[in-house]
C-alpha cells in the first residue's frame, strides 16, 4: 500500500450539502454535459470523415439532427413503457452527470461516490432496455441482449479498475480522488496499468466500433433503436452525447486529475474521448462472444496486474 | 467407374428402350427425346441405374403453333460429369385453363420447386406435385404470363397508366442553371 | 416378590398343557394362553407396585431357596422387570388372534413367552443359555409353522445360523466355566477382573456375542433376518424384530457389563455395530419391498444399538437403552402397518388417498425412527452422537461419521416411499408399472390401533420429556452398576468388600 | 408470561386452530388475522430492534441435563419481523382469488394443507429464532426443515416431488452435520448454552475450532444452498405452490444465515475463524467462507441466466443472493456484516414481490414458461410495475433497497482490500441484471400473444401485497436508515460493532452514501428527461404491435414476432461451454457410489452359505481379539483355533 | 394520369400561428429538417449502386447532413432506386407508411418515372407517384451521383422554402392513393399501419382522405387499435 499515509479526505465529505448550493449546479451540470457531449459527437463524426477522406458534417450538425428529430410531426409510440424508457435513459444520465464533479461544481458527488455512480450509470441502460422491450421488435430485443452482454463484458474490467483506483486512494469519493491528484500526481502516472485497462474499457463503454455489435445496423437494424422515431430517437441522440461526456469525465477524474480550471478540464475530456474515437474507426467489429473474450482477457489481465502493484 | 464406362453403359441402356431418340451432342451432353408417357420411367432409370441423381432444372417451352409444351428435364450426373436433357412434349390444351402432366416429385424432390414455377408461369398443372399454388406472382390474377399468346403490352396498357412526357425538361433544367455538359451527339462510344 | 418365578413357570406349563387341554376343549385351550399372559402382566404390575424401591435397589430371587453361587437365581431390576413386563404385553398385542390358528402355534407362543421372560430374568449363565435355546426353538418353529414354503426355507436358514450360534455360545460359556468354575453372573462378575480379563475371556465374549448376535441381528450373523421377516406374518415379525432382538441385546449388554471389562470387547461390538448400520441401511436403500425394507432398517437400527452400547460409560448406556426402547415400540408398529402393505413398493402408489390415517401414522413413526426432534427418536440419536463424540478412539470417530451417513440413506429411502404413497392419481409410473400385482389391502383395526397408540405414546413422551429423561438416566445407571448387581446377589460379599476397600 | 411466551403460544394455538379449521372456507381470512396479530405481538417487542434487552421465554425444559430455553434478541427479532411480514403478505396474497383458483384446480383439502404448511413454517421459524441454546436451535432447525418439506411436497407434480425428496435428503445431511457439531461442542465445552459455549470456545485449539466451523457451516450452508450444496434449493422452491413459494423464497433459506450468525459469528467469533490457516494456501478459514459466498453469488446466478421458467429463474437467484449475505457477513467489519444482514431484509422484500408477480402471471395465463409469454405489460401494468421495482432491487441498482445492501458489501470489500471478492460480487450483480431483464422482457415486454389478449390485471387480493412490497422496496431504498437501525441492533446482538448510519445511508470519511440525495437527484434527472421528452417533443401516436418494422414484412397475428428463445445467444457462445453440470455430476456420482455399495452389501445378505460366513466371521473376530491383545498367550489362541475346527 | 409538381396540397397546418416567435421557431425547425436528412435507400434496382459513391469520400453526402439510416422509423427520405415490381411495391408502401412525417420520397432512375426499360413488363409498377407522393424524381438510367446529390439539394431547398409537403398529400388524398393501390393489389389490400387513424390523430385529414376506397379498406381491415395499457381487475 503505497499511499496509506496520504489518506484521502475531502473537506466536502463531512460538510452538509444544502439544496440552495446544489440547485444551480443541478441545472448547469447537465447543460455543460450536453453541450460538451454534442461537441464530442461532432468531433466523432468529423474524425470519422477525415479518416475516410471526407469533408464531414457541418459544425452544427448534431444540433440539426436533434432539433429535426424533436420537430417531427408524427411519431409512433408502442406504449407507456416505450416513452418512459426514453425518459429514464435521458434522466439517468442527467442524474449521473450531477454525481460527477467538474471544476467548481461538485454536485452531489460526495453523497454517492464512484460505486454509486457506476450503478447509476446502469439505470439509463435498464430504462432503455425496458423501453425497447415494449417496442415488440425482436431486432430491438436482440440488440438489448447483446448490449447487456457487452455491459457484462466491459464492466468486469471497469470494476477492477475502479477497485484498484479506490484502493489506491483509500476512498470512493470522486471529489477526494481529484483533490488528491491535483495536489500530488495524476493517477495515470501512479497507476499506468490501471489507466491502460481503463482506456480499454472506455472503448467498450462508448458503444462504438469495434464493440458496437449491439447496434449492428445492417444485421439487426440498429438493434435497440429500431422502432425509435422522432423525439424517441432524439432522446437517444441526447443520451449519446451524455454518454460520451460521462465516460470521458469519469476517466479524466480517475486518472488525469480532473480539472483545476475549465480550459484544462475541457482539454482533458476531449483528449480522452479522442483516443477511443480514433481506435474505433481503425478496427472492424467484434462479434459478441469475441468482445466478451477480448474484454475478459486483456483489460482484466492488465487491470489485475495493476491492482497487484497498487495493493 | 469411369465416365467412359458410364457413358457406354448408358448408351447401351438407352438403346434398349423403344420409342426414344438419343442424340449424343458431345461427350457430356446427351439429348433424349421421349414420349410423355415414358418420361417418368426414363427418369427413374436414370436416377436409379445411371447415376443421374441431380435434377438441375425443368424448363418449359411454349410451342403455340404445334399446340404443345415442351418440357425439358435437365439431369446431371456427378460421376459421369454429364448433363442429360430429357425432352418431352405434352399437349397444350388451349381450350382449357391448364395443361396437365404428371409430377416427378417422387423421383426428384427438387422437382416441386420447378413444377410450381412452371405451373405459375405456363399453366401446366402437375398431378401429385406437393405445392401447386402461387409462388412468385402472388398478386397475379391474369393468365399464365409466359405463354406466348399472352399479350404483355396490351395487359400493361390496360392495367397501368403512364406519366406524361415532359418535352421541355432540358429547358427547365437550363433555366435553373443546370444543363447537359456533354450533349448526346458528342458522346463517342 | 417371589412369585416372579411364575412368569416363567406359568407360560411353560401352559405351553405343555395346551395341546393336552385342546383335546378336551379347544376353547379352554385358547383362553388358557391368554389368561396366563394376563396373569403374568398382573404379577409384574403387582411386583412393581409392591416394591417401589426397585428403582433404586434391585432384587435377587434364589430359586428353590438355594442361594447363589450354588443355586440359580433371578435378578430383578428395573430393566429386567420392564422387559419381563414387555414380554407378555407384546405377546398379547401380537397374539395370533386368527380363529384358524392351530393350537400348536399358541403353545409355541407360550413357550416363547416363558423362555423370553426367563432369559431376561436369569442371573445365571447356564440358565441364560437354556432359555436362549428354548427361545430359539420356539421361534424356529413359529417361523416354520407359518406354512408357506418361503417360511419353511427361511426357518431352515434361521435354524442353521441359530444352531451355529448356539454352539458358539456354548463354547464361550464353556471357556468361561473352565476359567472360573462358576456360571453365576454375580459370582462371575466378582471373578471377572482376575480370571476373565485376558485373551480367553475376550475370546469367550466374541463367541457369546456371535451366538447371541444371531437373535440380536448382529451384523455378520443376521442374514436370516430379511427372509424370515418377509415370510412370516406381520405379527410375528413385529414380535421378533421388536422384542426378541432387544432381549438378546440386553442380555449381551448385561454380560458385557458384568463379565468383560476389556475395552477390546467394546471395540469389537462397535465394529460389528457399525458394519450392521451401514450394510443394513445400504441394502434397505435398494429394497423393493416394504417388509424387506423394514427388515433391513431393523438391522441398521440394531447396529446403532450395538454401537451405542459399545460406548463406555453411562452416556453409551443411556443412548443404547433409549434406542432399544424406542425401536422396540416403533418397529412393531411399522410391521403392523406392513400388514396391509405387503409386496412391491410400487404397490403403494397413491395409497395415501385410500388410507390417509395409516400413512400419517407411518410418517410419524418414521420421523421418530429417523430422529427428528422433538420426537423421542431424536433424543436417542442425540445421546448416541454425544456419546460417540466424547470418545477418542478412531472407531468411535468413524461411528460418528457413519451414523449420519446411515441416517441420510435412511431418510432417502423412507421418504422416497412416502412420496410414492402420495403419488397423484393416474401417475404414469403407477399405471404402467409391471411390478404391481397385488393391490394394497386395508389394515386390520387392531394393527392400526397399535400403530396409533405407539404414535400417541411417542407424542406423549415428547410432552413429558423431563420425567422420561429422568427415568432413562435411572435405568442406565442401574444397568451399568456392576456393584449393585453383586451386592444384590451377594449382600454379604458386598459389605466385606466395602470394608476391605475402606 | 412474557411477550415472547404470548407470541409463541399464540402461534402454536393458531396452528392448532388452522389445522382444525383447514377445510372451512374462511380459513384464509382467519390466517391473515392470525399473522396480523402475531405481527402486532412482535411489534410489541420492537424495543429489541433498537437495542433493547433480550426477551426471555418463561418456559424452559430440562432434559438429559440440558436446559432448553427460548429468548428473542435483536437478531431474532429482525428475522422474525421478516418472517411474520412475509407470512402475512403471503397469506393475504393467497386469501383471495388465488386461493379460490387453487381450490378449484386442486382441492379444498390441498388449500387447507397449504395454510397448515404456512403456519407450521412460521411457527417453526419462530421457535428456531427464539432458541436460547444449541439444542433448542437444533430442534427449531429440524422443525423448519420439515415444515419446509411439507410445503414443498404439497405440489403433486413429479418434478416437485423429486425436488422435495432431494431437499429432504440434503436437509438431513445438513442436520446431521449440525448434530455432529453439537455433540462435539458439548463434549468440548461441556454445555450447549450459548454463554457457556462461548466461554468454552476460548479454550479450544484451532484445529478443534476448524472442525466445528466446518461442520456447522456445512449444516447451515446446506440450508442456505451455498456452493456446493446449491442443487436442491431452486427446484424445490420454484415448484412450491405459488403463495408458498412467495414465503419460502423470501425467508426460508435465510434461517441458515441466522444460525450461522448465531453460531459462527456470535459464539465462535470471526476472529477465531480467521485465525485458522488453511495449509498450503494463503487463505484462512474466513477467506474460504467468503469465497464460498462469492462463488455462491456467481454460479447460481449464471445458472439462473439459463433458466427458461420464471419461477426457476427466481429461485436460482434466491440461491445466488444468499451468497451475498454470506459474503457480507464474512467480511466481518461492521459495514460488511450490516450489508449481509440488511440484504436478508431486502432480499425478502423483492423476492417475495417477484414470486408474487410471477404467481400472478401464472394465475392469469397459466404458465411461467418464457416461450409462452410476452407482452403482458398492457394487460397487467401494475404487476409489471411491481416486477420492475423488484428487479431493480434484485439487480442492486439505485434507488431500490437491494442497492444499499450491495453497496455496503462492496464498500466493505473495498475497505478490506479484497479485489477478487469484489470482482466476484460484481460479476454476480451483472449476471443478475442480465437475467432479470430476461425475466421482465420475456414475460411482460415484447409481443402479446393472441391467446393473452383478454388477460386482465391480477386481482386486488394479489395486488395489494405486491404493491405494499413495492412501496417497502422503494421506501427502504430511499431511507435505508430505517432498516439499518434494526441491523445495527442485530449487529450488537451478535457482538459486532454496529454500523454508523443515518436515515439516508452511511456517512464515511472515505466516501459515504446518502440515498435520499441520490434518489432525489435521480428523480430530478427523470423530471428533466420527462420535460425534454414531453414538452420539447411533439405529439405521438400509440400504435398496434403489428405495425412494426420487419424489413418490409407484413406482420399479422399468425407471425410470432418476438425474441425469447436462446436469449443471450452471444454470451452463451462464449460461456455456454462452461456450464458443465459439475455439481450435478458430482451428485450423481455420490448416488452411484451409494448404489454400488448397496449392491455390494446386498451380496452379503444374499449369500447362500450363511453358516460358512458365520464361521469365517468368528475366525476373523477371534483374530481381531487375539491381535488386539498383542499376540500374548499364543497357546490359548491355538487351542481356540482347534476348537473352531 | 398524374402529373408531378401538380400535387394539390389543399390545407396548410390546421392552425395559423400568431406568435411571431413561433414563426421563427417553425423556420428554425424547417431549416434543421432540410439540413439533417436521414435516408432509407430502398435498393430495388440498379440505381442503388450509385448511392455508395454519393455517400463516400468522392461526393460525401454527410457534408449536406444526409446520412443513411436502416429503419423507416428513423428515416426522413425514402429513396426508391429503380424499377418497382408489384410485389415490391407493397413493401415500399408499407415502408413509406412506417416512416414518420415529415417524410419525403425520391424516385431515382427512369423506371420509377415511367417504367423505364421495363415499360412492357406485366409485373412492374410504372408511375411511382400514383401510389406514393413523390417529392423529387431523378431521371436517368442510371443518374450519376452528381445528379443524385443535385436532386437531394433540390429537396433541401424545397423543405427550406416550406414546399416539401408531399407527405401531407398522402394523408389528405389517401383515398386516391389507396384506390391506385387497390387497383393493383386487389380489394383486400391493407397494411398494418393505420393511416386514417394517424391522419385523424394529427389533424391531417381532409375530405379527400375518405372515399369509396377507404370504405373498401374498412371492410377488410383487421382492427388496428393498439392494446391500451389498462387496469382491469
Amino acid at each position: 500500500m503505497n499511499s496509506t499515509s496520504e489518506f484521502v479526505t475531502s473537506e466536502f465529505v463531512t460538510g452538509n450539502v444544502s439544496l440552495a448550493d446544489v440547485l444551480p449546479q443541478m441545472i448547469l451540470m447537465p447543460l455543460i454535459a450536453f453541450v460538451s457531449g454534442l461537441l464530442m459527437i461532432l468531433m466523432y463524426r468529423k474524425i470519422a470523415a477525415r479518416l475516410q477522406r471526407r469533408v464531414g458534417p457541418p459544425f452544427f450538425q448534431p444540433v440539426y439532427d436533434i432539433v429535426k428529430l424533436y420537430g417531427k410531426k408524427t411519431q409512433i409510440s408502442h406504449g407507456l413503457i416505450h416513452d418512459i424508457g426514453i425518459v429514464v435513459a435521458v434522466g439517468g444520465y442527467v442524474a449521473a452527470v450531477i454525481l460527477l464533479p467538474i471544476p467548481g461544481m461538485d454536485g452531489i458527488a460526495d453523497k454517492g461516490g464512484i460505486i454509486t455512480l457506476s450503478y447509476v450509470l446502469m439505470v439509463p441502460s435498464l430504462g432503455l432496455a425496458l423501453g425497447v422491450g415494449q417496442c415488440a421488435n425482436p431486432n430491438g430485443s436482440i440488440g438489448i441482449s447483446r448490449a447487456l452482454t457487452a455491459m457484462l463484458a466491459y464492466d468486469i474490467p471497469f470494476i477492477i479498475v475502479v477497485f484498484g483506483v479506490a484502493t489506491h486512494y483509500q476512498s470512493t469519493s470522486l471529489v477526494g480522488m481529484i483533490n488528491y491528484q491535483q495536489t500530488h500526481q495524476w493517477g495515470i502516472f501512479e497507476m499506468p496499468l490501471l489507466a491502460a485497462a481503463g482506456l480499454f474499457t472506455l472503448q467498450g463503454m462508448m458503444g462504438k466500433h469495434p464493440f458496437e455489435i449491439y447496434v449492428a445496423p445492417a444485421e439487426i437494424a440498429t438493434g435497440p433503436m429500431v422502432e425509435m422515431s422522432g423525439k424517441y430517437m432524439g432522446g437517444l441522440f441526447v443520451m449519446q452525447s451524455f454518454q460520451f461526456y460521462v465516460a470521458s469525465v469519469l476517466y479524466a477524474s480517475l486518472f488525469l486529475g480532473g480539472g483545476s480550471n475549465w480550459f484544462e478540464f475541457l482539454l482533458k475530456i476531449f483528449f480522452v474521448v479522442e483516443i477511443p474515437i480514433f481506435i474505433s474507426f481503425l478496427f472492424p467489429r467484434y462479434r459478441t462472444e469475441d468482445m466478451v473474450r477480448i474484454m475478459w482477457k486483456w483489460p482484466v489481465m492488465i487491470a489485475l496486474i495493476g491492482i497487484a502493484f497498487v495493493m | 467407374m469411369k465416365c467412359d464406362e458410364i457413358n457406354a453403359w448408358l448408351d447401351a441402356l438407352l438403346s434398349e428402350i423403344n420409342e426414344i431418340e438419343v442424340t449424343r451432342k458431345s461427350e457430356r451432353r446427351v439429348r433424349v427425346d421421349v414420349p410423355a408417357s415414358s418420361l417418368p420411367a426414363l427418369l427413374e432409370l436414370l436416377k436409379g441405374k445411371a447415376s443421374y441423381v441431380h435434377l438441375s432444372a425443368i424448363s418449359c417451352v411454349d410451342w403455340p403453333d404445334d399446340e404443345e409444351f415442351e418440357l425439358v428435364y435437365h439431369c446431371w450426373s456427378y460421376e459421369a460429369k454429364s448433363l442429360l436433357s430429357a425432352h418431352t412434349r405434352i399437349p397444350r390444351n388451349s381450350s382449357e385453363e391448364f395443361a396437365h402432366y404428371v409430377s416427378v416429385y417422387d423421383i426428384y424432390k427438387p422437382a416441386a420447386f420447378f413444377e410450381r414455377d412452371i405451373y405459375e408461369m405456363f399453366g401446366v398443372y402437375f398431378e401429385s406435385s406437393p405445392y401447386m399454388e402461387k409462388f412468385i406472382l402472388t398478386e397475379w390474377n391474369g393468365p399464365p404470363p409466359m405463354r406466348k399468346d399472352f399479350n404483355a403490352e396490351a395487359y400493361v396498357n390496360d392495367t397501368f397508366s403512364w406519366a406524361d412526357y415532359h418535352p421541355q425538361w432540358l429547358q427547365d433544367i437550363e433555366e435553373e442553371g443546370g444543363g447537359i455538359a456533354i450533349r448526346p451527339e458528342d458522346i463517342r462510344l | 416378590m417371589d412369585n416372579i418365578v411364575l412368569l416363567v413357570v406359568l407360560p411353560l406349563l401352559a405351553a405343555f398343557l395346551m395341546p393336552v387341554v385342546a383335546r378336551s376343549s379347544e376353547v379352554l385351550a385358547r383362553t388358557l394362553g391368554l389368561s396366563v399372559l394376563f396373569i403374568s402382566i398382573a404379577i409384574i404390575l403387582n411386583v412393581w407396585n409392591q416394591s417401589g424401591q426397585i428403582d433404586s435397589q434391585a432384587v435377587s430371587i434364589a430359586i428353590g431357596g438355594f442361594l447363589p453361587p450354588l443355586g440359580i437365581n433371578f435378578y430383578v431390576d428395573q430393566i429386567s422387570l420392564f422387559f419381563a413386563l414387555a414380554v407378555p404385553v407384546m405377546v398379547l398385542l401380537f397374539w395370533p388372534w386368527n380363529r384358524s390358528t392351530s393350537i400348536r402355534e399358541y403353545s409355541l407362543m407360550m413357550l416363547l413367552t416363558a423362555s423370553a421372560s426367563g432369559l431376561i430374568l436369569s442371573g445365571d449363565l447356564f440358565n441364560i443359555y437354556v432359555f436362549y435355546e428354548l427361545l430359539a426353538i420356539a421361534s424356529y418353529s413359529l417361523v416354520a409353522i407359518q406354512g408357506r414354503a418361503a417360511a419353511v426355507a427361511a426357518s431352515f436358514r434361521y435354524l442353521l445360523m441359530g444352531s451355529v450360534g448356539s454352539v458358539m455360545m456354548l463354547l464361550g460359556i464353556a471357556i468361561i466355566y473352565t476359567q472360573t468354575g462358576t456360571l453365576n453372573l454375580a459370582h462371575l462378575s466378582l471373578l471377572a477382573p482376575e480370571k476373565l480379563n485376558n485373551i480367553l475371556g475376550l475370546g469367550s465374549f466374541a463367541l457369546i456375542l456371535t451366538g447371541m448376535g444371531v437373535k440380536a441381528e448382529l451384523f455378520p450373523v443376521n442374514s436370516w433376518v430379511p427372509e424370515v421377516y418377509g415370510s412370516v406374518s406381520s405379527n410375528l415379525a413385529a414380535l421378533m424384530a421388536g422384542l426378541l432382538s432387544k432381549l438378546a441385546v440386553i442380555v449381551i449388554v448385561r454380560l458385557l457389563i458384568l463379565l468383560f471389562p476389556q475395552p477390546e470387547a467394546l471395540q469389537l461390538m462397535a465394529v460389528l455395530g457399525i458394519m450392521g448400520v451401514i450394510t443394513g441401511e445400504l441394502v434397505a436403500w435398494r429394497a423393493k419391498d416394504f417388509v424387506r425394507m423394514l427388515s433391513f432398517s431393523s438391522i441398521g437400527q440394531l447396529g446403532l444399538v450395538f454401537l451405542a452400547f459399545s460406548i463406555p460409560g453411562e452416556m453409551g448406556m443411556m443412548a443404547g437403552i433409549a434406542i432399544v426402547l424406542h425401536h422396540m415400540v416403533v418397529k412393531p408398529a411399522l410391521f403392523m402397518l406392513a400388514t396391509g402393505w405387503r409386496g412391491s413398493l410400487e404397490n403403494l402408489s397413491g395409497v395415501a388417498r385410500r388410507s390417509p390415517f395409516a400413512v400419517l401414522l407411518f410418517i410419524v413413526l418414521i420421523l421418530s425412527l429417523l430422529g427428528i426432534p422433538p420426537l423421542p427418536g431424536f433424543w436417542a440419536k442425540y445421546l448416541l452422537m454425544v456419546g460417540l463424540s466424547s470418545q477418542d478412539g478412531s472407531i468411535y470417530t468413524l461411528g460418528m461419521f457413519i451414523v449420519p451417513v446411515a441416517m441420510i440413506i435412511e431418510i432417502a429411502y423412507l421418504f422416497r416411499l412416502v412420496m410414492i404413497m402420495y403419488r397423484k392419481e393416474g401417475d404414469e409410473a403407477a399405471v404402467n408399472n409391471p411390478d404391481i400385482k397385488v393391490a394394497p389391502q386395508s389394515h386390520s383395526k387392531w394393527g392400526l390401533a397399535i400403530a396409533a397408540s405407539v404414535a400417541a405414546m411417542l407424542i406423549a413422551i415428547v410432552l413429558q420429556l423431563q420425567p422420561a429423561s429422568d427415568k432413562l438416566v435411572s435405568l442406565a445407571s442401574q444397568l451399568s452398576d456392576r456393584n449393585q448387581y453383586i451386592s444384590t446377589v451377594f449382600p454379604q460379599i458386598h459389605t466385606v468388600r466395602m470394608q476391605s476397600i475402606k | 408470561m412474557t411477550v415472547l411466551d404470548d407470541l409463541l403460544l399464540f402461534t402454536a394455538l393458531a396452528s392448532v386452530a388452522i389445522i382444525a379449521l383447514r377445510r372451512f372456507a374462511s380459513i384464509s381470512k382467519f390466517s391473515v388475522v392470525v399473522y396480523a396479530l402475531a405481527t402486532v405481538l412482535l411489534i410489541k417487542m420492537s424495543a429489541l430492534g433498537y437495542g433493547g434487552e433480550p426477551v426471555y421465554s418463561s418456559f424452559t425444559v430440562n432434559v438429559l441435563g440440558q436446559i432448553l430455553q427460548w429468548r428473542f434478541d435483536a437478531l431474532s427479532w429482525f428475522f422474525a419481523l421478516i418472517t411474520l411480514v412475509s407470512a402475512l403478505l403471503a397469506a393475504f396474497f393467497m386469501s383471495g382469488a388465488w386461493g379460490e383458483k387453487y381450490c378449484k384446480e386442486h382441492s379444498k383439502e390441498a388449500y387447507g394443507l397449504l395454510q397448515v404448511a404456512l403456519i407450521l413454517n412460521v411457527l417453526s421459524m419462530l421457535v428456531l429464532l427464539a432458541s436460547g441454546d444449541l439444542l433448542s436451535l437444533f430442534i427449531g432447525w429440524e422443525l423448519v426443515s420439515w415444515a419446509s418439506f411439507m410445503m414443498m411436497a404439497l405440489n403433486p407434480d413429479k418434478l416437485a416431488r423429486k425436488a422435495a425428496i432431494k431437499y429432504i435428503v440434503y436437509a438431513m445431511a445438513g442436520a446431521m452435520a449440525f448434530l455432529m457439531a453439537i455433540a462435539m461442542t458439548y463434549n468440548m465445552t461441556g454445555s450447549l448454552d450459548y454463554v457457556q459455549v462461548m466461554q468454552g470456545m476460548a479454550h479450544l485449539s484451532n484445529s478443534q475450532i476448524a472442525l466445528l466451523v466446518s461442520l456447522y457451516v456445512m449444516g447451515f450452508g446446506i440450508k442456505m444452498g451455498v456452493i456446493p450444496f446449491h442443487l436442491w434449493q431452486a427446484a424445490a422452491y420454484a415448484e412450491t405452490p405459488g403463495a408458498g413459494a412467495v414465503f419460502m423464497g423470501a425467508i426460508s433459506a435465510r434461517m441458515g444465515l441466522y444460525a450461522l450468525l448465531v453460531v459462527i459469528v456470535q459464539i465462535i467469533g470471526l476472529t477465531r475463524v480467521a485465525a485458522i490457516e488453511i495449509p498450503y494456501t494463503f487463505l484462512d478459514m474466513q477467506n474460504v467462507l467468503a469465497w464460498v459466498g462469492a462463488l455462491t453469488t456467481i454460479i447460481p446466478t449464471y445458472i439462473a441466466l439459463k433458466q427458461n421458467d420464471a419461477r426457476h429463474l427466481l429461485a436460482w437467484h434466491g440461491v445466488g443472493q444468499g451468497g451475498y449475505m454470506l459474503l457480507g457477513v464474512m467480511i466481518s467489519d461492521s459495514i460488511g456484516t450490516a450489508g449481509g444482514i440488511m440484504h436478508v431484509f431486502n432480499h425478502a422484500t423483492y423476492q417475495a414481490a417477484l414470486f408474487m408477480t410471477v404467481t400472478a402471471v401464472i394465475y392469469r395465463t397459466g404458465t411461467s414458461n418464457f416461450s409462452k409469454l410476452g407482452g403482458l405489460v398492457t394487460q397487467m401494468p401494475l404487476t409489471f410495475m411491481v416486477m420492475v421495482v423488484s428487479i431493480i432491487g434484485l439487480a442492486g441498482i439505485p434507488p431500490m433497497n437491494g442497492f444499499v445492501s450491495k453497496w455496503l458489501i462492496y464498500r466493505a470489500l473495498l475497505l478490506d482490500g479484497q479485489p477478487l471478492l469484489f470482482v466476484a460480487a460484481v460479476i454476480g450483480t451483472l449476471g443478475t441484471i442480465l437475467s432479470v431483464y430476461k425475466l421482465v422482457h420475456n414475460t411482460f415486454l415484447g409481443q402479446l400473444r393472441l391467446e393473452h389478449q383478454e388477460v386482465r390485471e391480477a386481482p386486488l387480493s394479489m395486488l395489494i401485497p405486491m404493491l405494499g412490497l413495492a412501496i417497502i422496496i422503494f421506501a427502504t431504498g430511499v431511507m435505508p436508515g430505517v432498516v439499518l437501525d434494526w441491523v445495527a441492533a442485530a449487529q450488537i446482538a451478535v457482538g459486532i460493532a454496529p454500523v454508523e448510519h443515518n436515515l439516508g445511508g452511511i456517512e464515511l470519511v472515505q466516501g459515504g452514501l446518502d440515498m435520499i440525495w441520490v434518489t432525489g437527484i435521480m428523480f430530478y434527472g427523470f423530471a428533466v428527461g420527462a420535460i425534454i421528452f414531453y414538452v420539447l417533443g411533439g405529439k405521438s401516436k400509440h400504435i398496434h404491435q403489428y405495425d412494426n418494422y420487419a424489413g418490409g414484412h407484413f406482420l399479422t397475428s399468425k407471425v410470432r414476432y418476438h425474441y425469447s428463445n436462446h436469449f443471450y445467444a452471444g454470451l452463451m457462445h462464449m460461456i455456454g461451454g462452461w456450464y458443465r453440470n459439475v455439481f450435478i455430476k458430482l451428485e450423481h456420482a455420490l448416488v452411484s457410489l451409494v448404489s454400488f455399495m448397496s449392491q455390494f452389501s446386498e451380496n452379503f445378505y444374499r449369500s447362500s452359505q450363511p453358516v460358512m460366513l458365520v464361521a469365517v466371521v468368528v475366525v476373523l473376530a477371534l483374530y481381531f481379539v487375539l491381535g488386539s491383545s498383542g499376540g500374548a498367550e499364543v497357546s490359548a489362541g491355538v487351542s481356540l483355533g482347534g476348537f473352531n475346527q | 394520369m398524374s402529373k408531378l409538381g401538380n400535387i394539390p396540397v389543399n390545407a396548410q397546418d390546421g392552425k395559423k400561428r400568431t406568435n411571431p416567435l413561433a414563426g421563427v421557431f417553425d423556420e428554425l425547425v424547417q431549416f434543421c429538417q432540410s439540413r439533417s436528412m436521414f435516408m432509407l435507400h430502398y435498393c430495388t434496382g440498379c440505381g442503388a449502386i450509385e448511392l455508395p459513391p454519393a455517400m463516400t469520400s468522392r461526393f460525401d453526402m454527410e457534408r449536406l447532413g444526409i446520412q443513411p439510416m436502416v429503419t423507416p422509423r428513423q428515416a426522413d427520405i425514402l429513396l426508391v432506386t429503380g424499377y418497382v415490381s408489384v410485389k415490391t411495391l407493397k413493401r415500399v408502401i408499407l415502408t413509406y407508411e412506417q416512416m414518420q412525417s415529415p417524410k419525403y420520397v425520391i424516385g431515382i432512375c427512369s423506371c420509377t418515372v415511367n417504367g423505364g426499360m421495363y415499360w412492357q413488363s406485366y409485373a412492374t409498377a410504372k408511375v411511382l407517384n400514383e401510389y406514393l407522393p413523390v417529392d423529387v424524381y431523378i431521371a436517368g438510367c442510371m443518374p450519376r451521383p452528381e445528379a443524385v446529390i443535385e436532386g437531394m439539394r433540390r429537396l433541401m431547398r424545397n423543405i427550406e422554402d416550406g414546399k416539401g409537403n408531399a407527405w401531407k398529400d398522402y394523408f389528405q388524398r389517401y383515398d386516391y392513393y389507396l384506390g391506385n393501390q387497390q387497383h393493383l393489389f386487389g380489394n383486400d389490400w391493407q397494411t398494418p399501419t393505420d393511416i386514417i387513424g394517424e391522419a385523424r390523430h394529427y389533424g391531417l385529414e381532409s375530405e379527400e382522405t375518405y372515399g369509396e376506397h377507404t370504405k373498401i379498406l374498412e371492410q377488410h381491415q383487421q382492427p388496428l387499435e393498439p392494446y391500451k395499457m389498462r387496469i382491469k381487475l
